[in-house]
């Protein structure tokens, strides 16, 4: 291939995508937008393992990618649906409502 | 040849077997104790009068037997021990249940069972009509029986358990009458005094087993007298603590305050411990110790100076009392420091001799102050008392002789003999010097004060109180008896024929005579009877010619003042009481809830600080939580990565 | 195999009790003493046998079971009895049939629960006094506390609960800081021989650096000066005693306490002597200043089981002062202190606990006179008061004695100091008699006596109680072998507790 | 030679830092798919087509269909925008932030520390990945399965409408 | 890769087909005892087939069935065939459809075995995600206000969580170029390897693993989704779960030889004395069983990683033997919790317990034997497992970590001691307590437990013999 990506330049853009998505779980109220920021940070860490198979040369690291997508759908198809049981008990998105629990 | 020989053994063997009974004296006692404690009130009252008497009166004769023995056909070396049993034995140290019997335990037992004796049988009158009647002679024999065993002990050990003993039944006698508080306050009082000069005692024979490895009292006196100069640090630490519990005991300075207030017991109790037997302990105990002592001239220097002083200190008080028990009891503090002064002068066989007499006349004096208390329905107050003499002729003769006596009245009373050879002895012998003889004199003219001021203001004057109860013949044969002792028991030991020395001189080393010159024992006599001849007429024109004077004297502010702190003892109580009982209470009252119970409080507080705290981070909001998730990775990473 | 009946008999009980209870009150009452009965004639058999009762032999161990547990771990059951064992045995069957007896009426409800707990704790505190193995004793150590525990918090007092949770807290901290000293012992024993173990035998004389030695004594220190208890570990004990029915109180005073001081003797110093030799200082002030803040404390009390409580701070400074002077006289004094304040404090539990059955208080601003009506409670009470203070001629007295005999060779100020506490304990005794026995009969009128039942066990707590005041010797013959034993194991490799009488050996030579 | 790279890296940054910015969820969808793309184009870089294309197509095509689909369910109109208005406050902000802000700092730190290594991109083909999921990885895309299938049984059962709510099984 | 390869992995075969055949099953007929009954065959067959593994153990490099391996499977197994069991009388007579809940579980219980079994990062990665997946599902079953609350929580967190672990994975995958565990060490010794990197991939995938063992300071949704879970998938949650991670872990950092990382050894203490002190602490008054339970298994994790943390021949032993305890006792107090719960809500207030020894002694009981078996008092395997662990730690002179552990254990005794008063308190006034009759099957479990439990605690030798010679490897 053409170009010669540095193995840390491709770390710190997983890493910088995988901060922005952790900012978006911890600040968002919107169980929705608390999804996507996790598919960002998923996205991330399998951006990662890309950069790091790269590096070797391997298949290992694309192979994680696809079993992180694997479970990425899983985990939304899931997500989803309790999103919209939670839309369901709760009424709202909010998932600060969600915190009957505590103490 | 062998009839001879026969004859020498027979006494011994006989006397031998006498001996083996030796150990029935404090028996008797124990198992009336024993007796009536477990029946407790079942028991009729007449049993218990004849259990309680009977037993001591049994010891008494046991001991007579024995004592007649042991004058007649001396054992070898004038002592005979009798062990029972070992106590404890663990490597060297093997203190043993082990009666001692030598001339001073012998004389010690004859005063105890006797005087004894003649107390009990008074009280089965005395104390006729009291709730507990059973209960009372049972701690009386307890009494008996402890006492029996302070002065048969062989080892300090066992003296120290009837020490103990003694000093319990002076406690549940004194808190006899239980309903009231103030009893109950007074025999607490004593028994912590006396236990303050305990502990320091029992630390004294820690120190001797330490160093002289034994408790058996006469190995000791082997021992240190082998082991240790004269002054060394051992002898004097030694005696120094085993004074304290003479102190404690026969009712010292600094340790005295306890004994006025015991007048709260039963009379008959004051008569027999207060007086005659348990506070002299303390005497017994020095002069059983005297070769340390000896080893210790300035504990025995100590012992005088405090003989000196007590006996002038509570003299003075005595003067100052309306209570009737507690000008005996002021007394009887004074004459123990009489015997303290003998002793601290080297003069054992004087001191013990006026133990002996004391015994007999404070005894009396006691009993009669019972019949005239019990005469006059429980009045103790002097001063309403008066013109008794006619209605109590008995009681007045016997008291007068009792304070005569006390007074120490020249040639026919016991207690002159006694005293006059303490006063001797306090100017010529060794350690003795003209301050003390001094002294002794002040104390010799306050006691006769005091002594008719008594006698005037309860038996002559006009008649205050209606006497409602005459003694009956099982209080006046005691009193009988006692008066006759009072009298004779002086010419055991006269100026030149000392009988009473002579025979305690294998127990207790005669007094060292040195500056006979400066005074003859004759010319001190004669000024001692001039000096208690003086006292009485004092005491005739204060309290009886003219007792205005007295009270102008007391209504005067200096003099008031002066009274109030002789009344009360010098002020040591007030003084215990901030220094001591005060701060004590007040400690223990503060620190109730013990303050090492807060750390802990603390550390549960803490506890639940920090979970009320941590509870605040499970907010239960997911943001929040993955907050959490990314701080520990912030910290995992932190720590892992710049550790 | 007698060893494991020992322990076998309480537990079977104990089991026994718990079942039969169901709608029947006596039966388990029954059971648990009988067993008890039992037990205590296996151990006065055991005493029969002994031939150190009279002071015959110096062999150490009479009995010896040895069997494997985990071996992978080197634990071992195993299960001695020496003359110290056997006393404080045949003290836990006889205070345990004492507080069966005691809490007869005392016990309503659960009353098989109750006895099954009572036993099990007794079984638990028969195995520490047996135990050899160091595991084995861990193991009984804490299950003795579980049914105490359960005593107290299920049939206690006001404040049983706050109380309980003290306690088991208190004694199960320091119990695991002994866990783990006693795992560091073991490790450090490996490190030495290669062979784990926790076979106390094989322990002694193990060698270790001095910083280690002193921690890990302390980690057994702790855990026994906290049941001891020692100032300032004490604050438990007063909750506790005064929360816990009359049974729990008699053992935990009477037993509870001791299975410290039988620590202390039996591991803390003997396996630690150059540690424990080094922190006999502290030992020795904690246990003088115990004597004396526990009589402080117990003198401002108000509430009579309280009272009585912080007493046993006071004696037990006794016990750990003897033993850490560690030598002959000391440390017969101290097992006879051990056993004494069983006894006496035992019984003065009974009284209390008879009193509250009565009158419905501890408190003794509301008492006062009951000599008039109970003179035999009374007098029973005024015994064992006077033990507590240490009259001689009462087994109290020979324990205290001894023990500052024995101190005095260590340290002459601390016995004098600890001496003092003798007045003190005369204080709060007193007290203590004068505000409820005697005084005006204010508030009760008529309150019964003690009955044929209470009077029973009062005579056999008496008649030991004077007996040993009196002749202590079966007693001093039976721990000898014993402590010589433990004396000769400590003692091997340092100069600790030898007595020397400066100069009675020349003073003997002469008279001789 | 690198500078595709920086482009689409750049383009990942911004569309995400809009995905968690904005408030209207269909807007934020948009971006996470803009980010996505990029992402994939940086796949396409790093000589890995096959992911790329992956990344494509189930990425930004299913799972954020299955979004889109949620959204439209609930109906998040302006009213939920408005609300989103009033939670994103700086007082939530911050706190979040400058803890990722460590994170951050913690990384770079660890990045940047040592010298760059570029190295040559060699491209990985899908019939390369193809062998490694079917060779080595077998057990692993088994185990997918399963995962797969328990999504599905627990998307299933709690999607399902309630009992009582129709009576019918979903 | 051939058949034969495939055989040691019949267990988890087993497993997984069970779950098939139930999912096949509802498309036909549901049935609700057809499907419990093949749960537990299922459970049951692959627990025996354990037994039968041998041969080539290494399947493929993501799995290796060794007998530490089989061991932890077992225990898996055999936790959740109590939690199958329990969870029948659970949901009998609920709304909800029971056949769902048994796939979940058997999924779950897989993907806990093949962590207990994994090698490689993507097994691990796999089946770390099937347990979560299926919890996800199964902790909001009964999709009641709080099952879901909870499942919302645990999914966000532990799909973040699984985010940073992936992000660590990739790290150490980056630098070392395998992400095999045996091949990663000798990767690691590799020269000019990037330290930092390395350490900050295991700082991330401990806390991946960290959350899943609920250790603090991830700890933090624990209580939340221990009190919403229903109180058999708590039990899961509480041990299956866990079980599989820490295996794993045990694993992972034995073969890349943790120890020669002074300041990961560092991390992991500051978790084990976080978690031991967040966990008592958070307990200590806390009114909600469920809740107070949640957190003592925080502090538990918290004892447990100072046995992780010693190194020596004790360390698999000690850790293995506790997690056994803990297993039986979680299950057995949240067998109790199963069943005392009534249909409206779990039994999770203290105060629903007041008094149960007086209408329930024996479950009263066996509660308090779970209870102090937690507290690690005599003649319960918690003491065994205590021992030990403090004797792991002594044994690697780990003396502040030991101290923590024996201060936090005296503070966790007070709660344990509070639910036990109240026990034995009055009876109050709660329905809770007013349950009829007590499930059969329920109940020989737990006597079983009980049984278990006190056998562990008196005769350990058996066990312990086992453990030693199953992970001898070690």
């Amino acid at each position: 291939m053409i170009s010669q990506i540095p193995f840390e330049h491709g770390l710190l853009l997983a890493g910088a995508l995988f901060v922005l998505g952790l900012i978006g779980v911890m600040v968002r109220r919107n169980i929705i937008f608390i999804l996507l920021s996790i598919e960002v940070m998923l996205n991330a860490a399998g951006l990662a393992f890309v950069v790091a198979g790269s590096r070797w040369s391997q298949p290992d690291g694309q192979v994680m990618f696809i079993f992180i997508l694997t479970m990425a759908a899983a985990e939304v198809s899931v997500g989803l649906a309790l999103v919209i049981r939670l839309y369901h008990v709760f009424k709202t998105l909010d998932a600060d409502c969600a915190g009957k629990m505590r103490g | 040849m062998f009839s001879k020989h026969w004859m020498l053994i027979a006494p011994a063997r006989c006397g031998a077997e006498m001996m083996e009974l030796l150990w029935l004296i404090p028996a008797f006692p124990l198992a009336g104790f024993l007796a009536l404690a477990v029946t407790g009130a079942r028991m009729p009252k007449r049993l218990a009068a004849i259990i309680g008497t009977g037993s001591v009166g049994a010891s008494a004769v046991v001991a007579l037997f024995i004592g007649m023995h042991f004058i007649s056909s001396p054992p070898q070396g004038h002592l005979s021990s009798q062990t029972l049993w070992t106590w404890i034995e663990i490597g060297e140290f093997r203190p043993s249940i082990t009666f001692y019997l030598d001339p001073l335990s012998l004389v010690m037992t004859f005063v105890v069972t006797f005087v004894g004796f003649l107390i009990h049988l008074y009280s089965t009158e005395f104390m006729a009509e009291e709730e507990g009647y059973s209960r009372f002679f049972a701690y009386m024999n307890l009494f008996v029986c402890s006492m029996l065993i302070l002065v048969l002990a062989d080892n300090l050990l066992l003296l120290y358990l009837g020490w103990e003993g003694v000093g319990l039944c002076s406690y549940l006698l004194i808190g006899f009458w239980y309903k009231d508080h103030a009893n109950g306050r007074a025999a607490m009082k004593a028994f912590i005094v006396t236990r303050v000069g305990d502990t320091s005692m029992a630390i004294g024979f820690i120190l001797l087993y330490f160093n002289l490895g034994t408790l058996n009292i006469q190995e000791i006196m082997q021992r240190a007298s082998q082991a240790w100069p004269v002054g060394s640090t051992f002898a004097v630490a030694a005696a120094a603590l085993l004074l304290g519990g003479a102190l404690g005991k026969s009712a010292q300075l600094p340790l005295q305050t306890w004994l006025p207030d015991a007048m709260a017991g039963p009379t008959p109790v004051s008569a027999l411990i207060h007086a005659a037997t348990m506070v002299t302990a303390g005497v017994y105990l020095i002069a059983r110790t005297n070769v340390l002592f000896t080893l210790a001239p300035v504990v025995q220097e100590a012992v005088a100076v405090i003989g000196a002083l007590t006996l002038l200190i509570a003299g003075f008080s005595a003067l100052t009392q309306h209570d009737i028990k507690r000008v005996l009891a002021y007394s009887t503090i004074s004459q123990i420091g009489y015997m303290f002064l003998a002793l601290g002068v080297g003069a054992w066989s004087a001191a013990l001799f006026h133990f002996m007499t004391h015994a007999f006349f404070k005894a009396l004096l006691f009993l009669g102050a019972g019949a005239v208390i019990l005469a006059l329905d429980y009045e103790h107050n002097m001063f309403r008392m008066g013109g008794l003499r006619k209605e109590l002729p008995l009681t007045f003769w016997t008291f007068l002789i009792g304070s005569a006596s006390l007074s120490a009245l020249p040639l026919v009373t016991a207690g002159f003999y006694s005293k006059d050879l303490i006063l001797w002895y306090s100017l010529s012998s060794e350690d003795g010097s003209p301050w003390f003889w001094a002294a002794g004199m002040a104390g010799a003219l306050l006691t006769s004060i005091y002594t008719f001021r008594m006698v005037f203001l309860i038996f002559f004057g006009a008649a205050k109180g209606r006497v409602s109860r005459k003694p009956g013949m099982t209080m006046k044969f005691p009193l009988l008896i006692l008066a006759v002792l009072s009298i004779i028991g002086g010419f055991v030991e006269l100026p030149r024929i000392p009988i009473f020395s002579e025979f305690v001189k294998t127990a207790l080393p005669s007094a060292k005579t040195l500056h006979e010159g400066l005074l003859g024992e004759g010319m001190q006599q004669v000024i001692a009877s001039g000096v208690s001849l003086i006292g009485v007429s004092i005491a005739y024109l204060l309290f009886l010619r003219a007792p205005l004077n007295v009270e102008r004297f007391t209504s005067h502010p200096a003099g008031k003042a002066l009274h109030r702190f002789w009344f009360s003892g010098w002020g040591f109580d007030w003084l215990y009481n901030k220094v001591f009982v005060g701060p004590f209470i007040w400690i223990a009252r503060t620190n109730k809830d013990d303050f090492i119970d807060l750390i802990y409080g603390g550390m549960a507080w803490y506890g639940r600080f920090f979970h009320v705290a941590l509870s605040l981070t499970q907010s239960g909001k997911v943001r929040w939580y993955a907050m959490g998730i990314t701080i520990g990775a912030v910290i995992t990473i932190g720590i892992t990565v710049f550790l | 195999m007698i060893l494991i009946w020992l322990i076998l008999i309480p537990l079977m009980g104990g089991l026994l009790a718990w079942l039969f209870s169901r709608g029947n009150d006596r039966l388990p009452r029954w059971i648990s003493l009988i067993a008890l009965i039992i037990d205590f004639i296996l151990v006065l058999l055991l005493w029969m046998q002994y031939p150190e009762r009279a002071g015959l032999t110096n062999r150490s161990w009479l009995v010896d079971i040895n069997l494997e547990w985990i071996p992978r771990l080197g634990i071992s059951f195993h299960l001695a009895l020496d003359g110290l064992s056997l006393l404080l045995v045949m003290l836990t069957s006889f205070l345990g049939i004492m507080s069966v007896a005691a809490s007869w009426t005392e016990i309503k409800e659960r009353v098989g629960f109750f006895h099954f707990n009572l036993m099990w704790s007794l079984a638990g505190i028969t195995g520490v006094f047996l135990s050899l193995d160091l595991f084995l004793f861990y193991f009984f150590w804490e299950l003795m506390l579980v049914p105490m525990y359960f005593l107290i918090a299920l049939w206690g007092h006001e404040n049983r609960i706050s109380a309980a949770v003290k306690f088991f807290l208190f004694t199960q901290l320091s119990g695991l800081l002994m866990l783990a000293a006693i795992l560091g012992l073991y490790f450090v024993h490996a490190r030495g021989t290669g062979i784990y173990t926790f076979d106390y035998t094989q322990l002694l004389g193990t060698t270790m650096g001095s910083t280690e030695g002193m921690l890990l004594m302390l980690g057994f220190l702790i855990a026994f000066v906290v049941k001891l208890p020692a100032v300032p570990f004490h604050t438990w004990l007063p909750d506790a005693h005064t929360e816990a029915p009359t049974a729990g109180s008699i053992i935990l005073a009477g037993l509870l306490l001791k299975t410290g001081a039988y620590g202390l003797l039996r591991f803390a110093v003997p396996l630690f002597p150059h540690a424990a030799l080094d922190f006999t200082p502290v030992a020795m002030a904690l246990a003088v200043i115990g004597i004396l803040y526990g009589a402080v404390l117990a003198f401002g009390q108000t509430d009579l089981k309280r009272l009585v409580a912080y007493t046993s701070v006071s004696h037990m400074g006794f016990v750990l002062l003897g033993i850490f002077a560690w030598n002959e006289l000391a440390l017969q004094g101290a097992v006879i202190q051990i056993i004494c304040h069983g006894i006496s404090t035992g019984a003065l539990f009974i009284i209390v606990g008879a009193l509250q059955e009565r009158i419905h208080t501890r408190d003794m601003e509301r008492m006062g006179g009951l000599w008039t009506s109970a003179p035999r409670m009374g007098g029973v009470g005024l015994l064992f008061g006077l033990a507590s203070l240490g009259l001689p001629g009462l087994g109290n007295f020979v324990g205290e004695f001894l023990v500052l005999i024995g101190a005095y060779t260590v340290s002459i100020p601390m016995t004098a100091i600890a001496a003092t506490g003798l007045v003190f304990a005369t204080v709060y005794s007193l007290w203590m008699i004068q505000r409820t026995f005697f005084g005006p009969r204010e508030v009760y009128l008529k309150v019964p006596d003690l009955n044929m039942r209470e009077m029973t066990v009062m005579a056999f707590m008496v008649a030991v109680i004077v007996w040993i005041g009196l002749y202590p010797q079966p007693v001093i013959n039976t721990a000898k072998g014993a402590l010589n034993a433990l004396q000769k194991n400590a003692g091997a490799m340092t100069s600790f507790g030898k007595i020397s009488y400066p100069v009675s050996t020349g003073a003997d030579r002469d008279t001789k | 030679m690198n500078t595709p790279f920086y482009i689409a890296a750049a383009v990942a940054v911004i569309s995400t830092f809009m995905v968690i910015t904005r408030r209207n969820a269909v807007h934020a969808l948009l971006y996470l798919i803009v980010s996505l793309l990029s992402v994939a184009l940086i796949f396409f870089l790093l000589g890995a087509p096959f992911v790329a294309a992956l990344e494509i197509i189930i990425y930004a095509g299913a799972i954020m269909v299955l979004f889109v689909f949620v959204i439209m369910m609930l109906n998040l109109g302006p009213q939920s925008t408005e609300m989103e208005r009033r939670w994103l406050t700086p007082e939530i902000w911050v706190g979040p932030t400058i803890l990722t802000a460590l994170l951050a700092a913690e990384l770079l730190y660890v990045l940047v520390r040592v010298q760059v290594r570029p190295s040559d991109i060699n491209v990985i083909t899908p019939k390369q990945v193809g062998i490694a999921l079917l060779g080595p990885y077998v057990l692993g895309v088994e185990l997918a399965s399963l995962l797969l299938l328990a999504g599905l049984v627990g998307a299933f059962h709690l999607g399902r409408r309630e009992k009582s709510d129709g009576g019918g099984r979903a | 890769m051939t058949l034969n390869d495939l055989a040691p992995l019949i267990p988890l075969m087993v497993i997984a087909v069970s779950s098939v055949i139930i999912m096949l099953g509802i498309a036909f007929y549901r049935s609700r005892a057809f499907s419990g009954l093949l749960t537990l065959a299922g459970i049951a067959v692959a627990f025996i087939t354990l037994f039968g593994v041998q041969g080539t153990r290494q399947v493929t490099s993501l799995l290796i069935l060794d007998d530490y391996a089989l061991f932890y499977i077992g225990l898996i197994l055999a936790a959740s065939f109590v939690v199958a069991l329990l969870s029948s009388d659970y949901l009998e007579g609920r709304r909800e459809n029971i056949e769902e809940f048994y796939i979940l579980l058997l999924l779950s219980t897989l993907g806990s075995s093949v962590l207990a079994a994994s090698t490689h990062f993507v097994s691990f990665f796999i089946g770390l995600e099937i347990l979560s997946v299926s919890l996800y599902a199964l902790i909001a079953y009964t999709r009641n206000e709080l099952n879901i609350e909870a499942g919302v929580k645990y999914l966000v967190l532990a799909a973040a969580s699984s985010a940073f672990l992936l992000f660590g994975i990739a790290l150490l995958y980056g630098e070392t170029g395998t992400m095999e565990f045996s091949r990663m060490s000798s990767g690691i010794s590799a020269q000019g390897i990037n330290k930092g990197m390395l350490l900050t991939g295991f700082a991330l995938v401990l806390t991946g693993v960290g959350f899943k063992l609920a250790v603090a300071p991830f700890h933090m949704w624990t209580p939340d989704v221990y009190e919403g879970a229903p109180a058999p998938v708590t039990a899961f949650v509480a041990t299956v779960s866990k079980g599989g991670v820490f295996a794993l872990l045990l694993r992972y950092f034995i073969q890349v030889d943790m120890h020669a990382y002074p300041s990961l050894f560092g991390a992991v203490a500051f978790i084990a004395v976080a978690s031991m002190f967040a966990g008592n602490l958070l307990a200590l008054l806390q009114k909600n069983i469920k809740r107070i339970l949640a957190y003592s298994s925080i502090a538990h994790l918290g004892y447990l990683l100072v046995a992780f943390l010693a190194g020596g021949v004790m360390r698999v032993t000690a850790v293995t033997f506790y997690l056994v305890a803990y297993f039986i006792t979680t299950l057995g107090a949240f067998g109790v919790v199963t069943m005392l719960s009534g249909k409206e809500r779990d039994a999770d207030a203290v105060e629903d317990y007041q008094g149960l020894f007086r209408h329930r002694p024996w479950l009263a009981l066996i509660f308090s034997a779970m209870l102090f078996s937690l507290a690690g008092i005599p003649l319960t395997a918690g003491f065994i497992g205590k021992f030990y662990i403090v004797a792991a730690g002594a044994g690697s002179a780990l003396w502040l970590l030991v101290i923590m552990l024996v201060i936090n254990s005296a503070i966790g005794l007070y709660y344990y001691l509070r639910i036990i008063v109240v026990l034995y308190a009055q009876p109050g006034h709660s329905e809770v307590s007013a349950v009829s009759s007590l499930p059969l099957t329920g109940s020989l479990v737990l006597v079983l437990l009980t049984v278990l439990l006190l056998w562990l605690g008196v005769y350990p030798e058996p066990l312990i013999e086992m453990i030693h010679r199953m992970t001898m490897r070690f």
